[in-house]
């Protein structure tokens, strides 16, 4: 939910629906003009492998959205999210390989199995809750890989099925400055949506039962129907994530969708801060640059290619400890660290907040 | 016609019978106070009118069976209540929390609600309006934007019996609504409940443990024991009644 | 926010890209240089880091130096895509190198065909697209290869075996693994054996035993096994715990000569196409030096892989002239012929339309309890490859 | 008779290491998801032992034991006692983050090659007949480690001052305390025990199988037992192990090896959607307002 609040000074509202505006003040539309204006020049000034790195957090950033919509809002635990977005990549590329489908019919189909999986995986989370849930969608990911790689054995893809250049139109999506901005499009919708969501109706019963199932019933809040609303709204999601992501790097297999992907998107919400959606779109960013930036660290030491081989253990590691320092000492995650940040400059020089207000 | 009618309610934990029996009913803008020492199963009685514990017997509304329905059914039917610790939402501000007890009330539906359609932001603003009169209604104004969380106790109290009245219910449960509050927002409270009571017509549920406010503002008595039902009748008679004494008062008032 | 990350790691890699020389050849590799795979990969890429090291310290080719940059995927296809990405574009290398799991190949395929970079497999087993017709710009190294590999194994049961073949398979649950035991059983068939269990062993299995006894129950006499090296031999211990004491035949993975000797099992059979080091040819005794110079953490007897790598970029740049481009590089790996100093049974030689060799020569070793050590059981056996 | 023997020594493998989850949950109601990694971290640690005392097998794996010990107690003080009172699933999600260190820290300090701790210590696994079947040494080993285990710990439980407190810690965790149970000594027992059992099943294990990281995953396939048991039940970890083990090896029998990598989970699934809290666990309390 976005603030409630009016932001700058000498700004009042003078009817309800103004409250409900996601853009209120002038300053508010320069800042995103210019934040678009400099996320549309970055492919013309970036080499392609920023861009390309640029892509996997969009890819990211819509996963971990859905995962927060799940977890950070609703309060459902998933440790299955890498199962749904292999579903999404198995989709697209069984579409693809076995009827020749386009990508305007393979990703509208992912999204619709990710729903439907969604469905069947959010049923447990009528009775289970907390750890038993997380348990049971972690066999989601089981299943789900189990099945994969039976259809690639099956159909003699061994080394993964292989998928086309999708096209739009004319337009053949294969050149990384139109992925970076269809991707972009796409995250940028995901976000779009669940802001909409959560400044609804829906986005409202979903903090509830996070906060209460009881009281959330009492309130008239139908607590099964829309736990399994948020199932599906986010599996569905993240499948198109998993579709786009086969798409993008071409490929689907079995082996790209660890256990430890799910634990990352899990990370990604963590680190970013539970229940915001900024939160999902940082750790997103984190968690998919911090290879890169420890590769980049270690180029530093002396003798560095001498520790090629330990890279992914310095990866692998450094994440543990990264997860560790912020689930110990900054539960609030980036989104804390930021929000601390920002209020520190906007009263400066006072140090105390005044009534802690609605701002989140 | 009774709103609410209770024949013969009872509820068992495993073995243990918490409640036994209880039968009442309540009248159309009628104030009814369940009174009873700790551990008499008041809130077992309200929980089980709101379908949060699956008791026996029957519980009719306005006629119609509701026993075995699910909560937010219940609910839905113009069933609201309060609880004993407020029980809000703290992530979301008073205004929010009133909007969330309107969920039944607003008609829109997920698919809108991703684009934001017109007939959401229109339904949106309906209801806000719809909050900021029970904002009003409560004297809430100072707080409409302020996170739960940062209130103190006594005004979430306030808020929550704010968000179950935004439910626009027939009944309104209320569970030990003056606990925690100091003595000027016990005063705004009852001037709430009779407000209620005479402007909305609603009736209510009352658990209470201050006998002055019982014995100054209810209609009816009903005074239970170890899940049984002792006494029932006016504030005047029931409160001289030596078997309600010798059970609650004299016990409860060391 | 976003922007400003984006923008601080934009500063990050261009200061890496900068770091890399301009006067040398880029050759770029991604392999599983850690992760659950890394035991398969790791040494042989740091065999090919040594040989190159050394090339570089007598002087490099046509006198300049190679620029071999090491990415890990962890054996990861997401980060081997990446790292192929960057390769091509960042670091614009002229030559790039797999070496992971099956898994990596189709993303970086994706990436050299983007790119029209040529691209050896220099680890894990050749694709498809090596053999004649060869894809033009897929080449491979390796000792392994699909069909081959079964064709030589099955070729050596039927030549050692005195009684009726009653053949047991193990795979692991992977798809290239699954693809090739399926394969070794329709060859059996038309061998006169008869395969009596076909095992799929998925790969975190606590107990192999349960597979092992449905070996030994169909009554095999003979087992053969071509999947990674721990399901191989945890098949085979499998096996002898339940008392089985048929013949086992397996691939000679990097690990084959150290767990041969470990084993110390006569009747467990490896069939492989490099020479082990206890041949003690002087190219072993080569390679040995230099990885004690570079003070390497792995065993040195792992390496050959990486070395033939060597041997063969070695000679291709050499080929391709300074400056070299991909299309050059290619160009050069396409027409080439490497001596391999008896690393393998003969020379590995690459034509127009054959990026996997033109004879593929398989050798046999086994535990010898009497002598104590390792022995041939079959000298290089060739191969056409068509 | 091949068949049970098989299914007696996964039952026994999947038994040993989920009464390490269920001793943690039980008495702190957290979810050791590292509980996979602490059990690999023993078996590279009886690495290191055995190549410092390699004449005596024997103080190589009771040295690597109490080292295990030791870790588990150090990763309650350091570690999960900071997530006391803070909601369970972040401490669950502590330990998957711990999970994720240790991997990282194993392979950077013995690498990802593939060991054989057997053979480091000079132990030969023989092949022992029993009933018209065969056993390995290290199996039967496993056999008779996890009944001693879970016999010992039964009667610790049971009689010992420090078991009796740690189910009195499990039980009313609030009501423990104010007897003047130091609940920060108990869960340090609770995750030193923990880690013992683990350092147990993955030292044997990698005596029968060599090691490597995949042990991990060996971890998390002991799950779905200890939860089809209950969480807070040892004689359900147990049955649980038994039905687990037993489901997986008769499916790699009669149906397809293929599903007994999945079929864990189906159990695991079907029996959360009939019985969350498992065979002989404990029900959760209905929600009070």
């Amino acid at each position: 939910m976005s603030s409630r609040e009016p932001r700058a000074s000498g700004y009042f509202r003078s009817s309800y629906d103004q409250g409900l505006r996601l853009i209120e003040t002038r300053m508010q539309w320069t800042a995103l003009m210019l934040f678009l204006a400099a996320l549309g020049t970055f492919p013309f000034i970036a080499t392609s492998f920023q861009l390309d790195l640029a892509c996997q957090v969009f890819l990211a950033a819509i996963g971990s959205i859905a995962l927060m919509l799940l977890t950070g809002y609703a309060g459902q635990v998933s440790l299955g999210h890498a199962g749904l977005i292999a579903a999404g990549a198995f989709t697209a590329g069984i579409l693809f390989k076995e009827f020749g489908a386009a990508f305007w019919i393979t990703i509208p189909a992912a999204a619709v199995v990710g729903a439907l999986i969604g469905l069947i995986f959010g049923l447990p989370s009528l009775r289970l809750r907390g750890l038993y849930l997380a348990v049971s969608t972690l066999a989601l990911h089981f299943i789900v890989v189990y099945l994969g790689g039976e259809y690639e054995t099956k159909r003699g893809f061994s080394t993964g099925i292989m998928i086309d250049a999708p096209r739009i139109g004319d337009l053949l999506i294969r050149d990384r400055k139109i992925w970076y901005f269809v991707l972009l499009a796409f995250a940028a919708v995901s976000l779009l949506i669940s802001l909409n969501l959560l400044r609804s109706r829906t986005g409202r019963a979903w903090a509830a039962i996070r906060s209460h199932e009881t009281i959330a019933e009492a309130l008239g809040i139908g607590v099964p129907a829309h736990k399994l609303l948020a199932f599906v709204i986010s599996s569905s999601m993240t499948a198109v994530a998993g579709a786009l992501f086969a798409y993008y790097r071409g490929f689907v297999s079995v082996e790209a969708f660890s256990l430890f992907l799910s634990i990352q998107y899990v990370a990604m919400i963590i680190i970013g801060g539970m229940g915001s959606l900024l939160g999902a779109i940082l750790g997103a960013i984190f968690v998919t640059l911090l290879p890169y930036m420890i590769e980049y660290a270690v180029g530093f030491l002396p003798n560095a290619r001498s520790y090629a081989g330990m890279l992914a253990a310095f990866n692998y590691a450094a994440f543990g400890i990264v997860m560790i320092l912020f689930l110990v000492f900054e539960p609030q995650g980036l989104v804390g660290i930021w929000r601390r940040v920002q209020n520190y400059f906007l009263l400066w020089p006072f140090k105390q907040k005044p009534l802690g207000g609605s701002r989140k | 016609m009774a709103e609410l009618e209770i024949e013969k309610l009872t509820l068992r934990f495993g073995g243990l019978t918490v409640l036994s029996g209880v039968s009442f009913a309540v009248d159309k803008a009628e104030l009814f106070a369940l009174i009873g020492p700790n551990g008499a199963g008041k809130t077992s009685v309200l929980n089980c009118i709101s379908g949060l514990y699956p008791g026996e017997g029957a519980i009719r509304f306005r006629g119609q069976n509701i026993s075995g329905l699910s909560a937010h059914h219940i609910a839905r039917l113009g069933i609201a209540r309060t609880f004993q610790h407020g029980e809000l939402f703290p992530h979301m501000t008073v205004a929010e929390n009133l909007l969330t007890g309107r969920h039944a009330r607003i008609r829109t539906n997920p698919l809108k609600e991703m684009f934001f359609s017109r007939s959401v932001r229109r339904e949106e603003v309906t209801h806000r309006e719809a909050v900021e009169k029970i904002i009003d209604f409560i004297e809430l104004e100072r707080y409409r934007n302020v996170q739960v969380a940062n209130l103190p106790f006594g005004i979430q109290k306030i808020v929550g019996f704010a968000r179950a009245l935004a439910m626009e219910p027939a009944i309104l449960l209320l569970d030990e609504p003056s606990a925690g509050l100091n003595r000027d927002e016990r005063e705004d409270l009852a001037r709430f409940i009779l407000r209620i009571k005479h402007e909305l017509g609603i009736a209510m549920i009352w658990i209470e443990h201050d006998m002055q406010m019982v014995a100054d503002l209810s209609d009816r008595l009903h005074v239970l024991e170890y899940g049984r039902s002792v006494a029932e009748g006016s504030p005047d008679t029931v409160l001289k009644d030596p078997r309600v004494i010798s059970a609650y008062l004299g016990r409860a008032t060391i | 926010m976003l922007k400003r990350s984006l923008i601080v790691t934009a500063a990050l890699v261009g200061l890496t890209g900068a770091a890399t020389a301009q006067d040398s050849y880029n050759i770029g590799l991604t392999g599983a240089l850690t992760g659950p795979a890394a035991g398969t990969y790791a040494p042989a890429v740091d065999g090919l880091r040594i040989y190159i090291d050394k090339v570089n310290a007598a002087g490099g080719v046509n006198g300049k130096k190679i620029n071999l940059i090491l990415l890990d995927d962890s054996a990861q296809p997401a980060r081997a895509a990446a790292n192929a990405t960057r390769l091509v574009t960042d670091d614009k290398v002229v030559l790039l190198l797999n070496a992971s799991l099956s898994s990596t190949y189709a993303p970086v395929v994706g990436e050299s065909q983007k790119a029209n970079v040529p691209l050896i497999f220099a680890s894990s087993v050749c694709p498809k697209d090596v053999y004649p017709p060869a894809n033009a710009l897929q080449f491979c190294t390796t000792a392994f290869a699909a069909n081959y590999d079964s064709r030589a194994v099955l070729d050596f049961v039927k030549a050692t075996a005195k009684e009726p073949v009653k053949l047991g398979l193990s795979a692991m649950a992977i798809p290239i693994s699954r693809g090739e035991i399926d394969y070794a059983e329709e060859l059996s068939k038309t061998l006169g054996m008869t395969p009596v269990s076909k095992q799929i062993i998925p790969p975190p299995t606590p107990d192999y035993t349960p597979f092992a006894t449905l070996i030994k129950d169909a009554g095999a006499n003979w087992t053969y096994s071509w999947a990674p090296w721990v399901t191989q031999v945890r098949t085979l211990e499998g096996l002898r715990r339940l008392g089985w004491t048929g013949d086992y035949v397996a691939w000679a993975h990097l690990e084959a000569e150290n767990e041969l000797a470990r084993l110390k099992d006569g009747k467990f059979f490896v069939v492989g196409a490099n020479s082990l080091f206890q041949d003690d040819l002087p190219i072993h005794n080569e390679i040995a030096a230099a990885a004690k110079a570079a003070k390497s953490q792995y065993p040195v007897n792992q390496m050959t892989e990486g070395w033939i790598a060597g041997m063969v970029i070695e000679a291709a740049l050499k080929g391709a002239g300074w400056p070299a481009n991909a299309e050059k590089v290619t160009a050069s790996l396409s027409n080439l012929k490497v001596d391999l100093k008896g690393l393998r049974g003969g020379e590995l030689q690459w034509t127009k339309d054959n990026h996997f060799r033109t004879k593929q020569y398989y050798r046999v070793y086994r535990w010898d309890e009497a002598k104590g050590a390792i022995v041939r059981v079959r000298d290089w056996a060739p191969f056409d490859v068509k | 008779m091949q068949l049970a023997i098989n299914i007696a020594v996964l039952a026994a493998i999947y038994a040993l290491i989920a009464c390490g989850y269920v001793l943690i949950y039980r008495v702190s109601r957290v979810l050791n998801l590292a509980h996979g990694e602490l059990m690999m971290l023993s078996a590279y640690l009886l690495l290191t032992t055995a190549s410092l005392f390699s004449k005596n097998p024997l103080i190589a794996i009771a040295a690597a034991i109490f080292l295990s010990l030791c870790v588990g107690v150090l990763v309650y003080l350091f570690l999960m006692r900071r997530m006391t009172g803070e909601m369970v699933l972040a401490a669950v999600l502590t330990t998957v983050a711990l999970g994720v260190l240790l991997r990282g820290l194993v392979v950077l300090v013995w690498s990802a090659q593939q060991q054989n701790p057997a053979q480091a210590l000079g132990w030969v696994n023989y092949s022992i007949p029993v009933f018209g079947g065969r056993i390995s040494a290290a199996g039967a080993a496993l056999i008779i480690t996890t009944a001693l285990v879970y016999a010992g710990l039964f009667l610790f439980l049971r009689f010992s001052r420090y078991g009796i407190r740690m189910r009195a810690a499990g039980q009313n965790p609030l009501l423990a305390a104010q007897r003047g149970i130091s609940l920060h000594a108990i869960y340090a027992l609770a995750w030193g025990l923990s880690t013992l059992t683990g350092a147990l099943a993955g030292i044997l294990i990698s005596l029968d199988s060599g090691l490597d990281s995949t042990m991990v995953l060996i971890g998390l396939k002991a799950f779905p037992a200890a939860l089809v048991g209950g969480l807070d039940s040892l004689v359900g970890a147990l049955i649980g192990s038994l039905i687990i083990a037993a489901a997986e090896v008769l499916m790699i029998y009669y149906v397809d090896a293929l599903l007994s990598d999945v079929v864990p989970f189906l159990v695991l699934i079907l029996m959360l959607v009939v019985r969350p809290w498992g065979l002989f666990g404990t029900r959760e309390e209905l929600d009070r307002v």
